[in-house]
């Protein structure tokens, strides 16, 4: 009962918007494809759900040719980012016209209806016009028409970002709470995400995809401690991990004539070479101790403050745990926690991470 | 300054109420003249000036055998070829405007903005160029003179504005709700009847009050493609333009010809003053 | 209809006396021709009554209310009545009657089987037209000669003649006959004030009497007013200005081209004199009067602004109107002549005294060659053209129908619509004399007629406006003609314009 | 999306207008390489003659476009500019909002050709109103009989009737326009004309490239009010290419040549549409 891509090619001008893309998804499991803004998620989901159609490859599922199924008959549902529903009609008609569009009998109807509104704790707004609900409301309906279909597959196309922060966290909860409820685990979830920490809360299979083409795929755990190479690395992680070129040479590691380690002893066995030094923003820390920066921007986020730095040719992001603002040039000393460094070919490709098997 | 701006902009607004409202005036103040209190220098108050006459009003009702041009019948033809040819090309126009809006057309260097840009072109050829050949064209399938020939012309040339206010109306409809709808099993036309068109009423009013305008005022046509059997408004006044231009019915015939249509400025009114119009218009 | 005209004639018919009104069935039955009562001929109401058309419909374009639009269509509501024909009448603008049939003539069509034109287009649509039977041709005994020649090509009647049209000189008696004003005029330029005998005198006094107020109405009045707008009229305007200096009787063979060489005349000294008295002119008429059109000329000149006019009937009438402010303060008179003529043969200016009247074209009316109705067609024109419509309609400004018959040359006709006698003396004789005259223009009426006196507007009009000299003007009117001879090609242009010239020179 | 579907969208209306129209234009290009007038009516073949005429031997027609692209162009750019200040106006809070939209609406809907007569004996130099009015000052202007005055007038009523045209698609952009970018500007503290410099016109941008072509497609026909004010005069000052081509094929009756006229003046307006399309989306679409 699996749903199988197989080799997908899309490429409708000079730049492939899908490369070459096969995967394999299981009912019952909840996938996250985590990508930056145009990496091609939308694309996939789009292309799964038939409303558009590859340059070459292959979809089966359940054993049949997908893409020789037109989209109306494919039996998928999906949410957007923006919210959409049917201006013209109210928040019930809104969820059961697919179920009418699919000629279901009227009580069953009611009752899909019913339950859908009920999850989604909609309940008393039936009849209430799509334009007098808030943002968070609006999702909830397209999300309620998209339970009450029962469909297969079930895609989720960041249908969190445009909401505020504490609506995002609450609804987050509750679709993980509905995706996992009993009658639900026989259908595929595949949600688009650009924000890793999103991934991480869903916590389930994370596909990374960029540029048309998937990176890696892994469960979450594996994709943050082992990033498959530095592009990886920098989409699972936000802000981005750090990462500048550095030397190994003489048991030490050299970013510039400044900032120099002694190589700690999980990394005495790299050769002499250039390497791409990573580092995540939260393994840099305010250390009286540290190395000189001066600050570039401060921001503030939450109950954390994200500093962007420089010491000559050497940039990078610490996260710092409390809320300061800091001007514009001022020196800090901040320093590396340096067993989580993790080191990739200059080309990007992961040589040693501090999970490493 | 804020002071200043206000009293500028009340200023200009109340400036080109006046020119707007000017010949307007001047056409009622004449449509009450005769040969004699116009040709006797500008005047413009009745009974002060000169002496009303509603001989400029009647003409427009008497026939022809009494000097007049009994607008009636004409004003009714026009009205029927104007709507229905509005009716016809914002139907074709909202549904080819819909495919270029949604959908991506190819072939050889044509593309879906060629496609739109030859409906719009419709529109630069003079109505001189094209009135020859229409009229060999009509009398060919013997339309000529008939209110359906004149409503295949006014196709030509409404359909382009129809084309181009629903194709931007379309691009400003998320084409996510297209898609929802067909991803909740409506097949293309299924998603375009039930959902796209019950949500583009507003787009469709606009593209339709151009239309009607549009089709409204054309003279040309009707002129060259007509007869005896089919008047248009505009033709049958035209035809009071003698050697002596009477302003004074004239005068009256252009109020006459303007008033319905000042029934549709008061909807457009109404629609852009409810919001409706919100994203009907580019 | 203006109700008040028809009382006021009917009350000075019925007071003069002179006339009686003719109470038979017919008038009782339709009013306007109350005044005659039915005249017995072949196509008399009494005649037309006898003939059963029901059941069939009579398609007419004519020309827009009321001028020529309104008998049209009265007519042919009175032929309904008589015949039970239906007839169904449209009204197009003067400049657009020649497109209008001409459209269905080339691709034909005969979505008309009347159509009213001018004269002038008599060239281009006799192919499409059915000759005037030769029953009803018969019966033109009245019709004046230079009508029937006007409404025929060669021997063949193509129009079927129901108007009578010619450019004259109008002037305001209560000036030029005023003593005041003579003895005024006389102190300031020592020259007698009299009817201009000259174009010369026309533009001094014309000039003299520009821009204030000599008759007391607090307006000031302005010297002349003519058709100078550029459009179908004003190049007609220009030929009557023409015809005095370049009209020679002694050179016979064309007026507009050597009808040998078929060069054209148009930039010849005769006409650059024209034209540059016509430039003058702009500095004498009304404010815009460099935009007048016809309809202007007579709102103008009708209306009591200006001391002259000369072109169609239609200013004289509309001023003899009984509401007019200067009824009976007008005269007419033949068009000035000039001192001098030129003489293209020994190329030199002849001096003397020269005068030729234009005989402009007018009002006509055909019936095409593709209609299904020409019999009906014809017993409408003819009905049209009866006796007593003729009678009703000429006394009537507005329907613009104008004197063609002999009868109409008698002073008494118009005495009886409330004319003064010596206006209506003066009147006919104008128009009685400029059938007896001997040199005469008539207007070209050639293959191409359009654009010749197209590029004639557009070239005197470049020259009124300023933007070239009136031999600049012509000279490029005359390169323009010069390339339409071309594109027509010379030879049949001049067989048509043969038949033009032997009436000019009278071999007709 | 890409459906198959899609033709049965499109080809309706296509076929409509392409059934209607492929005559009349094959017609209008063989009509162009024939002699077809009011004496020789019929389609011989005279080859490129006509165009040879066109290109080498009628200064007038070259005249006519480009007093058609001055007249063209500043009537457009004057509605624009009417129009965005008009609609910029009664947006927002100004008192009798709806009696004020109407009324400048209404210019539209008026039939140019019965409307410029009534323009005309307002501009009329000895009877109308607009002189009667300004003998005040002690002038008389001469509206229609002098070469400049005579185009402006022309101008003066065509904004007059189009600048509604204009004032109605740029209020509907202005009412469309989101509300964010204005409330950032406002919390900035930017000036009202800040305001309109850097938030309102660059996002009416698209909306008045739109209207601007359209206009300009129209405002290129111009001939109604041409032949009414003033057929073409004084002289040839206010002569536009579709009244010249108007006045050779309808009045002159040389069908042939008048097609080569508007085939050739065709092909010009559309390569001239799409520069000016573009050039405007470049200088517009910048900010």
């Amino acid at each position: 009962m699996s749903l199988n891509l197989g080799n997908i090619i899309f490429k409708p001008t000079d730049q492939y918007h899908l490369n070459d893309i096969s995967l394999n998804f299981e009912p019952g499991k909840m996938y996250t494809i985590l990508g930056r803004t145009l990496s091609g998620k939308t694309t996939l989901l789009k292309t799964i759900a038939g409303l558009q159609t590859p340059d070459s490859g292959n979809i089966q599922f359940e054993g049949k040719d997908f893409l020789a199924i037109p989209v109306w008959e494919r039996n998928v549902a999906m949410v957007y980012q923006q919210f959409i529903n049917y201006p013209h009609l109210n928040v019930k008609q809104n969820i059961e016209f697919p179920l009418k569009q699919r000629k279901m009998e009227e009580n069953l109807i009611e009752k899909e209806v019913s339950d859908a509104i009920q999850k989604v704790g909609l309940k008393g707004f039936e009849s209430r016009k799509i334009q007098e609900l808030s943002g968070g409301q609006q999702q909830r309906v397209a999300l309620a028409r998209s339970l009450a279909k029962k469909a297969k597959i079930l895609l989720l196309d960041e249908p969190l970002v445009n909401l505020d922060y504490k609506l995002r966290e609450g609804l987050r909860e509750e679709f993980k709470k509905l995706f996992t409820g009993s009658e639900s685990s026989q259908s595929i979830f595949i949600y688009a995400s650009t924000d890793p920490l999103e991934a991480m809360q869903l916590n389930g299979d994370i596909i990374v995809i960029d540029e048309g083409k998937i990176l890696q795929t892994g469960s979450s755990k594996e994709v943050f401690e082992n990033p498959a190479n530095a592009k990886v690395a920098e989409i699972t992680n936000d802000p981005a991990m750090n990462l500048n070129i550095g030397r190994i040479e003489n048991n030490k590691l050299i970013l510039n004539n400044n900032i120099q380690f002694n190589l700690p002893s999980s990394l005495q066995t790299m050769s002499s070479d250039n390497y791409l030094v990573g580092i995540r923003a939260t393994d840099l820390h305010l250390d009286n101790n540290g190395f000189d920066f001066k600050v570039d921007i401060s921001e503030i986020s939450g109950s954390e403050t994200f500093l962007h730095l420089h010491n000559q040719d050497i940039k990078c992001v610490a996260t710092i745990e409390e809320v300061k603002s800091y001007e514009v040039d001022e020196n800090v000393k901040i320093n590396f926690d340096l067993s989580k460094i993790y080191l990739f070919k200059e080309s990007g490709e992961l040589l040693y991470s501090p999970y490493q098997k | 300054m804020p002071k200043l701006y206000t009293f500028l902009k009340y200023f200009c607004v109340i400036l080109w109420s006046c020119f707007v409202i000017a010949p307007f005036l001047w056409a009622i103040s004449t449509s009450f003249k005769d040969f004699n209190s116009v040709t006797g220098g500008a005047t413009y108050i009745p009974w002060l000036q000169f002496e009303p006459t509603l001989d400029g009003w009647s003409v427009l009702f008497k026939p022809g055998s009494q000097g007049g041009i009994n607008i009636i019948g004409p004003y009714f033809n026009s009205i029927f070829v104007t709507f229905t040819a509005s009716f016809i090309s914002i139907a074709l126009g909202t549904l080819a405007a819909y495919a270029l809006s949604r959908y991506t057309f190819k072939a050889g260097f044509v593309q879906n903005n060629d496609i739109t840009f030859f409906f719009i072109s419709q529109r630069i050829m003079p109505p001189v160029v094209l009135s020859i050949p229409f009229f060999i064209f009509l009398s060919t399938i013997g339309l000529l003179d008939s209110l359906a020939g004149l409503i295949l012309v006014y196709i030509v040339l409404l359909m382009p504005i129809a084309v181009w206010i629903m194709v931007d109306f379309f691009n400003r409809v998320p084409k996510e709700i297209d898609e929802t709808a067909l991803i909740d099993g409506c097949n293309p036309f299924q998603a375009f009847f039930k959902v796209v068109l019950p949500n583009s009423i507003p787009g469709m009013i606009v593209a339709g009050l151009f239309c009607i305008i549009f089709g409204w005022i054309d003279f040309f046509f009707a002129f060259i493609l007509t007869f005896t059997n089919v008047q248009l408004l505009p033709v049958k006044i035209v035809a009071l333009n003698s050697s002596i231009t009477p302003w004074w019915s004239l005068s009256a015939a252009a109020l006459v010809s303007v008033a319905p249509l000042i029934i549709v400025a008061f909807i457009v009114e109404r629609f852009l003053s409810k919001g409706n119009l919100t994203g009907a218009l580019k | 209809m203006k109700l008040k005209t028809f009382v006021s004639t009917l009350a000075s018919v019925l007071l003069i006396g002179s006339q009686v009104a003719y109470a038979d069935k017919w008038s009782d039955q339709f009013p306007h021709i109350a005044a005659t009562g039915d005249i017995p001929g072949m196509c008399s109401y009494e005649e037309t009554s006898k003939k059963d058309y029901s059941g069939r419909t009579l398609t007419i374009n004519t020309h827009a209310i009321p001028v020529m639009g309104e008998p049209t269509a009265l007519h042919a509501e009175q032929f309904e009545k008589l015949t039970g024909a239906k007839v169904e009448v449209t009204h197009t603008p003067a400049g657009d009657l020649y497109s209008k049939a001409m459209v269905p003539f080339q691709s034909g069509q005969a979505p008309y089987d009347i159509v009213f034109g001018f004269s002038n287009f008599i060239n281009d649509w006799k192919r499409y037209l059915a000759p005037v039977p030769q029953k009803y041709v018969d019966q033109m005994t009245d019709v004046t000669a230079s009508h029937i020649a006007i409404a025929s090509w060669g021997d063949t009647m193509y129009q079927y003649p129901v108007d009578g049209d010619r450019h004259y000189l109008k002037y305001r008696k209560d000036v030029i006959d005023n003593p005041e004003m003579q003895a005024k005029y006389k102190a300031d330029t020592g020259n007698e004030l009299r009817v201009p005998q000259t174009w010369k005198e026309y533009a001094e006094m014309a000039t003299y009497f520009n821009g204030w107020d000599w008759d007391g109405d607090g307006e000031p009045e302005y010297g002349s007013a003519e058709v100078m707008k550029k459009d179908d009229l004003m190049y007609a305007a220009f030929y009557s200005r023409s015809a005095a200096y370049s009209k020679n009787p002694r050179t016979p063979g064309g007026f507009f081209f050597d009808l040998e060489t078929m060069t054209p005349l148009i930039n010849n000294p005769g006409f650059v004199e024209a034209l540059t008295d016509w430039v003058e002119a702009v500095n004498f008429v009304p404010p815009g009067g460099i935009n007048f059109g016809l309809g202007d000329e007579i709102n103008s000149f009708g209306g009591g602004q200006t001391l002259f006019s000369f072109s169609w009937d239609d200013a004289f009438v509309a001023a003899m109107q009984d509401d007019s402010a200067i009824k009976n303060q007008v005269g007419a008179a033949q068009l000035p002549g000039a001192d001098k003529v030129w003489n293209r043969e020994t190329n030199s200016w002849e001096d003397g005294f020269n005068q030729a009247p234009f005989f402009v074209w007018g009002w006509a009316v055909g019936v095409a060659g593709k209609s299904d109705n020409k019999d009906m067609a014809f017993d409408y024109l003819c009905f049209f053209a009866n006796g007593a419509n003729h009678q009703a309609d000429i006394g009537i400004g507005r329907f613009g129908v104008n004197p063609f018959m002999e009868e109409d040359f008698k002073a008494d006709v118009w005495t009886a619509i409330g004319w003064d006698a010596q206006v209506a003396q003066e009147y006919v004789d104008t128009l009685a004399d400029m059938e007896k005259s001997t040199n005469r223009v008539f207007p070209l009426r050639v293959p191409g007629t359009f654009e010749f006196n197209s590029a004639l507007a557009t070239g005197t009009a470049k020259a009124l406006a300023g933007q070239l000299s009136p031999q600049e003007a012509l000279d490029e009117v005359a390169a323009e003609w010069t390339a339409i001879l071309d594109r027509v090609g010379a030879d049949n242009v001049r067989d048509a314009y043969a038949v033009g010239v032997a009436m000019e020179d009278n071999e007709l | 999306m890409n459906f198959k579907h899609k033709f049965v969208f499109l080809l309706p209306g296509l076929i409509v207008l392409i059934g209607i129209l492929i005559f009349p234009i094959i017609f209008t290009v063989r009509l162009s390489l024939s002699g077809w007038n009011s004496y020789n009516p019929g389609l011989d073949f005279v080859g490129i003659k006509n165009y040879i005429r066109l290109f080498t031997d009628d200064p007038r027609f070259w005249e006519s476009f480009f007093r058609l692209s001055f007249l063209a162009i500043t009537t457009v750019f004057l509605q624009y500019i009417i129009g965005f200040f008009l609609a910029h106006v009664v947006w927002k809070d100004i008192k009798f909002k709806r009696f004020f939209r109407v009324l400048f609406l209404i210019p539209m809907m008026t039939t140019p050709v019965i409307m410029t007569v009534i323009w005309r004996t307002f501009f009329h130099e000895s009877l109308g109103p607009l002189n009667d009015f300004l003998s005040i000052f002690g002038v008389q202007p001469q509206w229609l009989s002098s070469p400049g005055l005579a185009k402006i007038s022309i101008i003066v009523v065509e904004v007059w009737q189009w600048t509604s045209f204009m004032f109605l698609l740029l209020l509907a952009g202005l009412l469309s326009l989101p509300k964010e970018p204005f409330l950032a500007a406002s919390i900035d503290g930017a000036s009202p004309f800040k305001k309109f410099m850097y938030v309102t016109f660059p996002l009416m941008a698209p909306i008045s490239i739109g209207a601007i072509i359209i206009r300009l497609i129209e405002a290129s026909k111009i001939m109604d009010t041409v032949f009414v004010l003033t057929s073409g005069g004084p002289g040839t000052a206010t002569e536009t290419s579709s009244f010249y081509i108007f006045i050779k094929g309808l009045r002159e009756f040389q069908m042939g040549y008048a097609a080569t006229m508007s085939f050739t003046y065709l092909i010009i307006m559309i390569i001239s549409l799409t520069i000016i399309a573009k050039v405007l989306t470049k200088v517009l679409m910048k900010e």
